[in-house]
């Protein structure tokens, strides 16, 4: 299995506050790495250190085995990486169909304009959005909103989908179907992802294995089940070990 | 929103109909005049009516306004006097009245060759007078000259304007060639040991190039420059440059450009009270009446104008040059334009009353041949109110004004009051220059 | 000709007075700006507004000078809370262009107005023409008064947003609109009010220079232009920043004036304003 | 027991998108009420609402018996409703004193400023030296009792804390819910906080709401609460 | 909607562009044509002449302004470096108005990359007030540069007309023919400038870039090449304009052609029609240019009065533009006017 993505020991901080302070981390391909920690602790940092918006301090970037550290983000997207934003950024003024539409114009493929239509089309309709197509991305809702963010990721066709709380703010239902287009997804598009969640059961469900940042340190990495057991992480991300226990329980006993 | 959308379009309705309403208002007046217009073209002649349109534009708005309104009161009222007097009398014995074609040019080139198009081809007017400035003149005399038609070139002194090979065009200012050099020859009579001068212009077109020749016509007479200097357009403060003229050790100032920094800068020179200079000529500002607000200030300073009610101008003096007196004596203008304007013409509105005397004149000989109008142009050299008046003919600056030359005022204190007299040329003097100003004393 | 070191003198302290007054002038686009992130295109107009009402009162209708000036003042504060809700409140938080433009207009309003009703020729208030001369550059008792109120009114407003609980108000929103609406501040009376202060300060510079320059009512243009630089220059919103911008500029100009020409100095200001948009655009003190 | 809040049926959100979906709650004078749920259920915006900077849609917000639904942000503030911000909002560009003046904004707060500058240096006296540096230049957990002393120089007769424990090491956010608890035990100010960690939140608390996509889901004595499973289901979406 | 569905709409609402287009260019062509024969369109042709100068800056405008979101508050820049080039051509090397033109916008394109260099960096009223700087800080230089004409400006003498004619026109009768099919051949190049900004990839990367930077970076935009490429093709029609007006006007002044009016009148004609559309800009400028010559003769001492509450109006009520709000009440209308 060959390394997607390989971050080494990455320091960033902004004026004085320290956000990132020597993570290390490795995706492989084909994995979905949960990205967890309390808010605050330098998760979307993180983010826009692999994406290419902050150049880290120290430490370097490895994407696909090249050493990316430094390059504009355009160059690090061109290179088949994808992201949402934790605020979505639709382009507001542009409609549904128009916002995937021009994320498929900048991917790597060349398509002629009616092969760009049907497969803006084709996102649409994978991810539901087809009956909104003509609305314009101010007028939806967050739910929609981050289906969109979602779509014009997946319209670049990325190798890495790096997904930021894109499940925040939605209702049970809506986090279920996303996390069912999550799947689907990365089956489909032959997908690499590390995702930003705040929804446990979702991220642990979801997740093959799972990083714990607190306060710009990474405080520890595993399985789902060994996250969720860790005394550590308990303690730092759900306050009373004896609670967290108590769910962990319950999440074991229902995955079986 | 949508109902706050519909209360705001509400709102600007109501305003636009007050300011509307207020603008026809205000614009009754303006409109009446253009009404009588007609009412005077009744045919009065012997044979059968007739109209001759004369057409230009005016600044009615933007930087030009002002010069420009009065200059359209000069034209408005030559039109009206001829008028009254049932029209010109054509060489083939019709009498035709005159009607004024004229739009507002915003102050703007683009306009101008816009109107004066809609002139020439729309209109189909006569004959032509220019805007007011040089610019606009310059921008009127490219589309006019293409078409043959007579222009006169009123309230543009510039010389470049007939460089161009213009055939058409003719100026009835004194170019800003010799706008100041009657200065330059007022301070030689004046004091022949007074060699140092400094320039202080305006960086605006108009005033660049009077400065240009008024500074080689004080290096042709021998002066020395001790200081050069331009200013921007909009200056208000002119305290380092007095200081440097102070250090230079000048004893005479010639400058100036527009109204408003050629009267900050006496404002300031007069507080700054350099004894070493004697003598401050400057550009445009001391003419106008305005220009008494700085009261003590403005005693002593000289500047250069077109004309002035007070010019000596007489049929007597033609008669001495041996040539044609035309028009109106210089009281009968002024009576006329008080009685109508209830003010003091100024140089701008006699300008304008000038251009339109010219063509009365043209027409009188040449009626609405242009070919021969433009014969008669050439070689014209007669005297009116205005002046005299003669072009240049040789291709390389036609059109340009030989006959007419400025006159030069002075503020000066009589019994307490501050009056502006004409000093220069002798001929037309109203009192003796004062010399040297009475600051530096 | 030699510079001579008295000349460089003249300059500089010319350049300070005239400096004090471009700083005055800017001050009032500053707290606009820092405050309410809008850039107000009127500021040359309203300029130009005060002193043709400080001219009307006091040379039109004989009113004593210091009365025109309050009076003018007192005008230029229920303009600026009208102009507010009229033209800068509906547009707030929208793109900068609306905001640009309604300013815009509000300043081609006051421009016609003033147009229509005086025309283009300059006008002057007499005041006493009193000048002291430093390295032989004649500088007016009335500026150096202009100069001495204008950092009188710099310190001024500096205390009112530093020392008192409408200035702390101010500050707060600037830094963080939500968390001062917590704090039981009325947010859009506070920005109406800066709104009014910026317009205050203008109609202030404007009342000050009508008295020792005469003007048109293009005259706001180069003030305004200069005052973005200014702002720029000393930081959003800092009025001790606008009074330091001003007198950087000003002896930028004058200095520049003295040794090249005149004709240069407006260059030299844009310049700066380029250079630092480029190298510093939070400006040289610290915003508000 | 008295109540010093009540809320009926409350509905609200942002721009035509709804968040609230009827939300009832009360806040016993003298208690400590905690609202927990999970990420976007919508506890902010309760309290963005009962402050007042968000409009209310519909519904009832009484405090201390009187109707404050209409009342503008400014004006509950002055009435005693005093909400310390998630992230803390505080004006990092004023110093700590400025800060704490600025928390004693409203008029009825104005007058007393000495002795609750006082009060506040007695429970945070980490504060008082650091009176005259930047807010800014405060390390995150000064940063929080700088908002939340702050909050109590406006006289409040209800604190709401939102998310006191953000990105705080646990040390330090044990400290902070500890001074909460003093707060209330010395100054008897009703308190209404919201956190993200329910064992903190349930802790100090009295009486706790669970709120899941805009309505309550639950609500009971703390201690209750904590030892209900359902707790789970509810602050982490579970089904 | 199906896909086909949205290009069929696509397809129909680019036809009604290039239709209208086609027309407008084609009418003005008539026109211009028939004024070489009837005097009575004389006056139309120099009105439209304006009209057309006006419309040349606004189609660069729209470029960085419209489809980049770049509000360029200086961009009459564009035409004063397009007017003085070729007028240096003329004036002291004899060439032809032709190859002027060409050069003046190569130049002018030089000194978009330059200035955009500096500019581009900045976003929102910084960039709108560096624009203005830029605009004042070469109308200073210009004003002062002998070389330049300085204040007094560079004016051609007639005799460098005698060799153009058209249609029997011949030296200075010809000039204005000329310049207006001139302007006419700009004000095509412009809309299809504008045309294909708005249809072509490099367009939606620059609307995307007008929408969010950052999102547009994430999608592998780079935003700073776009940007740059985008002013430098905004500086095209405006230098074309400028030196064809040069020509035609035979005289350059420093504050007629790096005028901050004409800057703030083509901003306004591209906000009255809405920003980023084709139509909008056609009938942006086409109300402003018929609206301020009604105000303007009807209303002389009150236009600049009406012209500032029209201005504040549209800022606050209709800030999309006429075009730009049609196409927000519906999606349908929204394919239909590009």
């Amino acid at each position: 299995m060959s390394v997607v993505l390989r971050v080494e020991n990455v320091y960033k901080s902004f004026g004085g506050v320290k956000a990132l302070e020597g993570v290390s981390m490795t995706v492989n391909e084909g994995m979905i790495l949960g990205l967890i920690g309390p808010n605050g602790a330098g998760k979307t940092t993180l983010f826009n250190v692999i994406t290419g918006y902050y150049k880290p301090d120290k430490g370097r970037v490895e994407l696909f085995g090249r050493d990316v550290t430094g390059w504009p983000t355009h160059k690090i997207a061109q290179l088949g990486v994808a992201r949402t934003f934790q605020i979505p950024k639709p382009f507001p003024d542009l409609t549904v169909f128009e916002n995937v539409l021009v994320s498929i114009k900048f991917s790597s493929r060349k398509l002629s304009e009616q092969e760009a239509a049907e497969e803006a089309k084709r996102i649409l309709e994978f991810l539901g959005l087809d009956s909104h197509a003509h609305m314009l991305a101010s007028q939806l809702n967050v739910a929609l909103e981050k289906r969109l963010e979602l779509a014009r990721a997946l319209a670049r066709q990325p190798r890495l989908l790096l997904l930021d709380e894109v499940l925040a703010g939605l209702n049970p239902s809506e986090v279920a179907y996303m996390l069912e287009k999550i799947k689907r997804a990365k089956q489909e598009f032959g997908l690499t992802i590390v995702m930003i969640e705040h929804v446990m059961h979702a991220v642990m469900n979801i997740a093959d294995r799972i990083v714990v940042l607190h306060l710009g340190k990474k405080l520890a990495e595993g399985t789902p089940e060994e996250i969720a057991r860790d005394p550590r992480v308990i303690e730092a991300y759900l306050g009373d070990p004896k609670l967290a226990l108590a769910f962990v329980e319950r999440l074991s006993s229902k995955k079986r | 929103m949508a109902s706050r959308a519909i209360l705001w379009i509400a709102i600007a309705v109501v305003v636009i109909a007050i300011i509307g309403g207020l603008a026809w208002y205000l614009s009754r007046e303006t409109a009446q005049e253009t009404a009588q217009t007609p009412q005077a073209l009744q045919p009065t002649g012997e044979k059968e009516g007739c109209v001759i349109k004369i057409g230009f534009t005016t600044s009615l708005t933007g930087k030009l306004q002002k010069e420009s309104a009065e200059q359209l009161n000069g034209i408005k009222l030559w039109a009206d006097e001829v008028n009254s007097k049932g029209g010109i009398k054509l060489p083939d014995g019709r009498k035709c009245t005159v009607k004024l074609v004229y739009y507002d040019d915003e102050s703007k080139s683009a306009r101008v060759q816009e109107l004066y198009q809609k002139l020439i081809t729309d209109d189909k007017v006569d004959y032509l007078i220019s805007p007011y400035s040089s610019g606009l003149t310059a921008a009127a005399a490219a589309v006019t000259d293409g078409y043959h038609k007579v222009m006169i070139a009123t309230g543009a002194a510039s010389d470049s304007i007939f460089t161009k090979g213009y055939q058409y065009v003719y100026q009835l200012y004194t170019p800003a060639s010799r706008y100041m050099t009657s200065a330059v020859d007022l301070l030689l009579e004046l004091d022949q040991s007074n060699k140092k001068v400094a320039l202080l212009f305006e960086n605006s077109k108009f005033a660049k190039s009077v400065a240009s020749a008024t500074k080689a016509y004080l290096e042709e007479k021998g002066f020395q420059i001790v200081y050069e200097d331009y200013y921007p357009p909009g200056t208000t403060d002119f305290a380092t440059y007095i200081a440097k003229i102070s250090a230079s050790g000048a004893t005479a100032l010639l400058g100036g450009g527009h109204f408003q920094d050629g009267f900050n800068l006496v404002k300031q020179l007069y507080s700054a009270n350099i004894k070493s200079i004697k003598y401050v000529a400057i550009l445009v500002a001391p003419p106008e009446p305005a220009f008494a607000e700085l009261g003590d200030a403005a005693v002593g300073v000289i500047g250069p104008s077109q004309w002035e009610p007070g010019v000596k101008y007489s049929p007597e003096a033609a008669k001495k040059l041996g040539i044609e007196w035309y028009g109106p004596t210089v009281d009968e203008f002024v009576k006329a334009y008080k009685s109508k304007y209830g003010k003091t013409p100024g140089y701008h509105a006699a300008g304008g009353y000038a251009a339109g005397l010219v063509l009365q004149y043209v027409i009188e000989k040449a009626g609405l041949d242009t070919e021969k109008a433009k014969e008669i142009l050439d070689n014209l050299d007669i005297m009116t109110f205005w002046g005299r008046i003669k072009f240049y003919k040789e291709a390389d600056k036609h059109g340009l004004q030989i006959g007419h030359s400025m006159v030069l005022v002075q503020w000066q204190k009589t019994d307490g009051k501050l009056t502006k007299v004409i000093v220069y040329p002798e001929a037309a003097a109203e009192a003796k220059a004062v010399y040297p100003i009475p600051w530096s004393k | 000709m030699v510079v001579s070191p008295e000349l460089i003198m003249g300059g500089l302290v010319s350049g300070i007075i005239i400096g004090s007054l471009y700083g005055l002038a800017a001050l009032g686009l500053s707290i606009i700006w820092g405050v309410l992130k809008v850039v107000n295109l009127s500021h040359g107009a309203l300029i130009a507004l005060s002193m043709y009402l400080v001219y009307t009162l006091s040379v039109m209708y004989g009113v004593p000078l210091p009365v025109a000036l309050l009076a003018s003042i007192l005008t230029g504060f229920l303009l600026g809370i009208a102009a507010y809700y009229l033209f800068v409140h509906r547009v707030l938080g929208g793109p900068e262009l609306a905001s640009l433009l309604s300013t815009f207009g509000f300043g081609l309003i006051i421009l016609g107005i003033l147009e229509l009703a005086f025309g283009g020729i300059a006008r002057t208030i007499p005041v006493s023409q009193h000048v002291i001369e430093v390295g032989h550059a004649p500088i007016m008792l009335v500026q150096i008064i202009g100069a001495i109120i204008a950092v009188a009114v710099a310190v001024g407003a500096y205390l009112l947003l530093y020392r008192t609980w409408f200035g702390r108000a101010v500050r707060a929103v600037v830094m963080n609109a939500e968390a001062s609406a917590l704090m039981g501040v009325n947010v859009v009376r506070v920005l109406a009010l800066s709104f009014t202060l910026g317009v205050l300060f203008a109609v202030t510079a404007g009342s000050l220079l009508s008295l020792a320059y005469s003007f048109t009512p293009e005259t706001g243009t180069k003030y305004e232009l200069y005052s973005f630089t200014i702002v720029v220059l000393g930081g959003l919103g800092n009025p001790l920043g606008s009074l330091v911008g001003g007198i950087i500029l000003g002896i930028a100009e004058q200095l520049t004036s003295v040794i090249v020409s005149g004709s240069w100095g407006p260059l030299v200001a844009f310049l700066i304003l380029l250079v630092m948009l480029i190298v510093r655009p939070t400006g040289l003190f610290a915003k508000l | 027991m008295e109540s010093i809040l009540e809320i009926d049926n409350l509905h609200t959100g942002y721009g035509k998108i709804p968040v609230l979906w009827g939300v009832s709650l009360r806040v016993e004078k003298g208690s400590i009420t905690a609202l927990i749920g999970s990420n976007g259920a919508g506890k902010t915006t309760t309290l963005r609402a009962i402050v007042g900077v968000l409009p209310t849609w519909k519904g009832r917000i009484v405090f201390m018996g009187e109707d404050v639904t209409k009342t503008p942000s400014y004006l509950r503030v002055e009435k005693g409703i005093v909400l310390v911000p998630e992230g803390r909002g505080i004006f990092p560009q004023m110093t700590v004193y400025e800060n704490l003046l600025m928390g004693a904004f409203n008029r009825r707060a104005r007058s007393k400023i000495g002795d609750s500058l006082e009060r506040v240096f007695n429970i945070f006296p980490r504060l008082k030296e650091r009176l005259n540096q930047k807010a800014g230049t405060l390390s995150g957990g000064e940063q929080q009792m700088l908002a939340i002393a702050r909050g109590l120089m406006a006289l409040p007769k209800l604190l709401m804390v939102d998310e006191a424990s953000l990105g705080l090491a646990p040390k330090l956010a044990i400290e902070i819910m500890e001074l909460i608890k003093r707060i209330r035990e010395e100054e008897g100010i009703s308190i209404l906080v919201v956190e993200q960690n329910v064992h903190y939140a349930l802790n100090i608390a009295d009486y706790a709401y669970v709120l899941e996509t805009g309505r309550i889901r639950m609500e009971g004595p703390a201690n209750e609460i904590a030892k209900n499973p359902e707790i789970i289901r509810a602050y982490l979406g579970m089904h | 909607m199906e896909a086909k569905n949205i290009l069929r709409e696509l397809a129909r609402g680019r036809m009604i562009t290039n239709i209208t287009v086609a027309a407008i260019i084609l009418a003005l062509l008539t026109i211009g044509i028939g004024s070489l024969y009837s005097e009575t369109l004389s006056y139309y042709r120099e009105t439209l002449s304006t009209f057309m100068m006006l419309f040349s800056v606004v189609l660069g405008l729209n470029i960085i302004l419209g489809y980049t979101g770049y509000v360029s508050f200086g961009h009459a820049v564009f035409f004063g470096i397009g007017g003085y080039t070729a007028m240096v051509l003329m004036y002291y090397y004899g060439v032809n108005v032709y190859l002027a033109m060409i050069i003046a916008a190569l130049a002018a394109m030089a000194a978009a990359q330059a200035i955009g260099f500096i500019v581009l960096r900045l976003r929102g009223a910084y960039f709108a007030i560096a624009t203005i700087a830029v605009l004042e800080a070469f109308r200073v230089i210009v004003s002062n540069v002998e070389y330049l004409g300085g204040s007094e400006g560079l004016q051609l003498e007639a005799s460098y007309y005698t060799g153009y004619s058209i249609a029997g026109y011949r030296g200075q009768m010809s000039v204005h023919y000329i310049a207006y099919f001139l302007l006419l051949g700009t004000v095509t190049l412009g809309l299809l400038l504008n045309l294909y900004v708005s249809r072509s990839q490099f367009g939606a990367g620059l609307r995307a870039i007008r929408e969010d930077e950052d999102a547009a970076e994430a999608i592998g935009i780079n935003t700073w090449k776009f940007k740059t490429l985008a002013y430098v093709l905004s500086s095209i029609t405006p230098a074309l304009a400028g030196a064809i007006i040069a020509w035609k006007r035979n005289i350059v002044l420093p504050e007629e052609f790096f005028s901050l009016t004409l800057s703030i009148e083509s901003i306004i004609s591209v906000m009255l029609g809405g920003a980023g559309t084709v139509l909008g800009t056609v009938t942006g400028t086409a109300i402003y240019h018929t609206v301020k010559t009604i105000f303007l003769t009807s209303f002389p001492s009150l236009h600049l009065i009406i012209f500032g509450i029209t201005i504040a109006f549209i800022a606050e009520v209709l800030p999309m533009g006429i075009i730009g709000w049609l196409r927000l009440m519906s999606t349908r209308l929204r394919f239909l006017l590009e």
